[in-house]
């Protein structure tokens, strides 16, 4: 549901960076870890519909979703989504479709443990973050 | 905000917020994500946010008063977290909260750690350190003054639990503020220790004893400094 | 241990290890990096810890007492660190620290970071939890409680501040613990509220008031535990 | 001087490593940010002391400087230690040998601020790590 903002966000943080530069935006790559489960179809969709009438209306949002390895930092033992599958299940069951890691991904740590140890300390649940801004120079070749 | 934890940030920003709302739209934030006093103090524990296209919508405690609390996100679940994750957390809090009001009190954790970097990053500040007057806790809240100092900021800093009633007698359980403080020149606004405030906790929006007179002073005192 | 600030966890961190010290070789360590209250207690405050082959070598504070701080590498200087420093900064004090003690008693920051996951990292450990009798306290000490059950660890809780004298009476100046954590089925321990304390900041282990007399009483109950 | 207590443990932590692996220890590499003003000399030497009657005593400690560069997370501005050499200077005199970035390398931020816009949040200033053990099987081809 949120994704809206998301996506404002990402207008208003790119609209900063391109202060005072040159060129247009073509692409803005976004990246996103799997375990937020957040829609690419409305993070895309409400990009395009509140880019308009800003100086990115030319550009084109991509959503890169990230499966990132977890590490466990008391033992060591590296793990994926799917070996937590049944915690992070437990916890959108429990708190439905806005559940706390589709909205702060990087609470991981609280809510999921090392299936190896048990230990919180676990690293590697990445956060949504802009990887990349292509830009277009607007010099014409002459 | 105070690197001594205990002496009344939560129950001050609440009472602040709360007096500050009559004038002023007023949002109060809890950047104290392992605690979550605030959620505990309004009646609030185990709900949660609803979210909406805005993002996180605070809690609507009074017409003109909004609270945002990482407690509406994890309802009553403990939040343990590596350091390495806190910074992004509370940076998250605030990108997806609905924010719109016109004065915003955040109400920080103990400590010296990325909630006052993240302060530093998101927004200008005007700082009220919370101290009480013992020695121990003065002594701590100076490292914090001296920071605040060297960052150009001009601190008020507020004298919490400083005395109380006991028969005819006023007494101060936790000794008096000793001079080194007095004298920095900063300007001071004295607390009294007020036995009743445990009965309102959960419900402190009705809370009419004479800490919320001290916080409509306050305000004015803030008002004038934000001018 | 407590996610509750100023409910005097370094307070009876220090009493506790200097009680312990009487039968055994014991080291106290200061994880509070933010606050440093223990040097401030001790006297310690801005010396600089000796460093020798075996690494940073703790004050000696008494035949058989000593103290390992981050006061004793940075001196008086404000430590503000964002939170994905903190977990090494931990483990770098007690890495470079030479230790040898039998028994060491760890004065944690509040909060639920780092500083737990970092205990669970380098031993195993007897949790005390502390808090005072006030409602909101108990509230969020009752997360850490939650935490550490899951963990299969059976704290001690201890409830500082309960009581004082005004006069010829007991008052509870923080009110009464609720029912709620009695029913836990934990050991507890309360502990009463001592004004003079305060005249002990910077030579507590001179303190002899009655609270060290229940800090004998609770070593023997941890003797009794850690067998 | 106490590079005696940080050989020390990095005998102990390769030892705890190694147990109940095949093979004999022949080089680890330990990284040490320039910063912290460790003795290479000393490492060594102490290192080779302590390795006698150990599984490592076949071992050769080399020691890796790493030269870091800083990023500033409040402005983004990336710097390097010859950009902060008078703040570092000073912080050397004022402690002496055993200062506090030699002790406990992590503790940069809160004795460093960004040369851009004085913030204390910066990143990059590396720990004391073991970045490499190479192993040489006692597995002899025949
Ligand atoms: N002026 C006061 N009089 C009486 N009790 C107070 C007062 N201020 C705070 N308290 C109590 O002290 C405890 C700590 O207050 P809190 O606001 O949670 O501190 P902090 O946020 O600094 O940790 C709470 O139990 C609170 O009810
Ligand atoms: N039993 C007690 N009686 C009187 N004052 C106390 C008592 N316990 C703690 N204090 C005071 O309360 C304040 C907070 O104690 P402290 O040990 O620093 O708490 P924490 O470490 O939990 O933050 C200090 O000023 C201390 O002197
Ligand atoms: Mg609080
Ligand atoms: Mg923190
Ligand atoms: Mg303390
Ligand atoms: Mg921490
Ligand atoms: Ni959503
Ligand atoms: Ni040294
Ligand atoms: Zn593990
Ligand atoms: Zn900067």
């Amino acid at each position: 549901m949120h994704e809206w903002s998301i996506a404002d966000a990402v207008v208003r943080t790119v609209e900063d960076m391109m202060e005072g530069r040159e060129g247009r935006v073509s692409k803005i790559v976004l990246g996103v870890p799997r375990i937020s489960f957040l829609d690419v179809e409305i993070l895309i969709e409400a990009f395009d519909e509140l880019k308009k009438n800003t100086s990115l209306s030319d550009s084109r949002l991509e959503v890169n979703i990230r499966e990132p390895s977890f590490t466990c930092q008391r033992c060591g033992f590296v793990f994926h989504l799917n070996d937590i599958k049944s915690q992070v299940d437990d916890l959108r069951s429990e708190f439905g479709e806005e559940y706390p890691l589709h909205l702060i991904p990087m609470l991981g740590p609280s809510f999921l443990t090392c299936p190896h140890c048990g230990s919180h300390d676990i690293s590697g649940n990445d956060d949504i973050v802009v990887e990349r801004v292509e830009i277009e120079s607007t010099v014409k070749p002459s | 905000m105070s690197a001594k934890g205990g002496v009344g940030k939560s129950v001050i920003s609440s009472l602040l917020a709360i007096a500050l709302s009559r004038d002023h739209d007023t949002l109060l934030v809890d950047l104290d994500i392992h605690t979550m006093a605030l959620p505990k103090l309004f009646g609030y524990d185990g709900v949660l946010h609803e979210v909406s296209k805005e993002g996180i919508i605070p809690f609507r405690i009074a017409q003109k008063l909004k609270l945002l609390t990482l407690g509406g996100v994890v309802k009553g679940r403990t939040v343990i977290l590596p350091g390495r994750n806190q910074e992004r957390v509370m940076e998250s809090l605030l990108g997806t909260g609905a924010i719109k009001e016109d004065v915003i009190v955040f109400d920080l954790p103990p400590g010296l750690g990325d909630e006052i970097l993240v302060l530093e990053k998101v927004t200008d500040f005007l700082p009220l350190v919370v101290t009480n007057p013992s020695t121990l806790s003065v002594r701590v809240v100076e490292y914090l003054l001296k920071y605040l100092e060297e960052k150009g900021k001009n601190p008020l800093l507020i004298v919490n639990m400083s005395f109380m009633k006991c028969g005819s007698e006023v007494i101060r359980p936790f000794g008096s503020l000793n001079e080194q403080v007095s004298r920095r020149g900063l300007q001071i606004v004295e607390l009294p220790m007020d036995e009743t405030l445990n009965r309102f906790v959960g419900k402190i929006q009705e809370y009419r004893g004479n800490l919320l007179d001290e916080m409509y002073k306050l305000s004015s005192i803030i008002n004038e400094r934000m001018r």
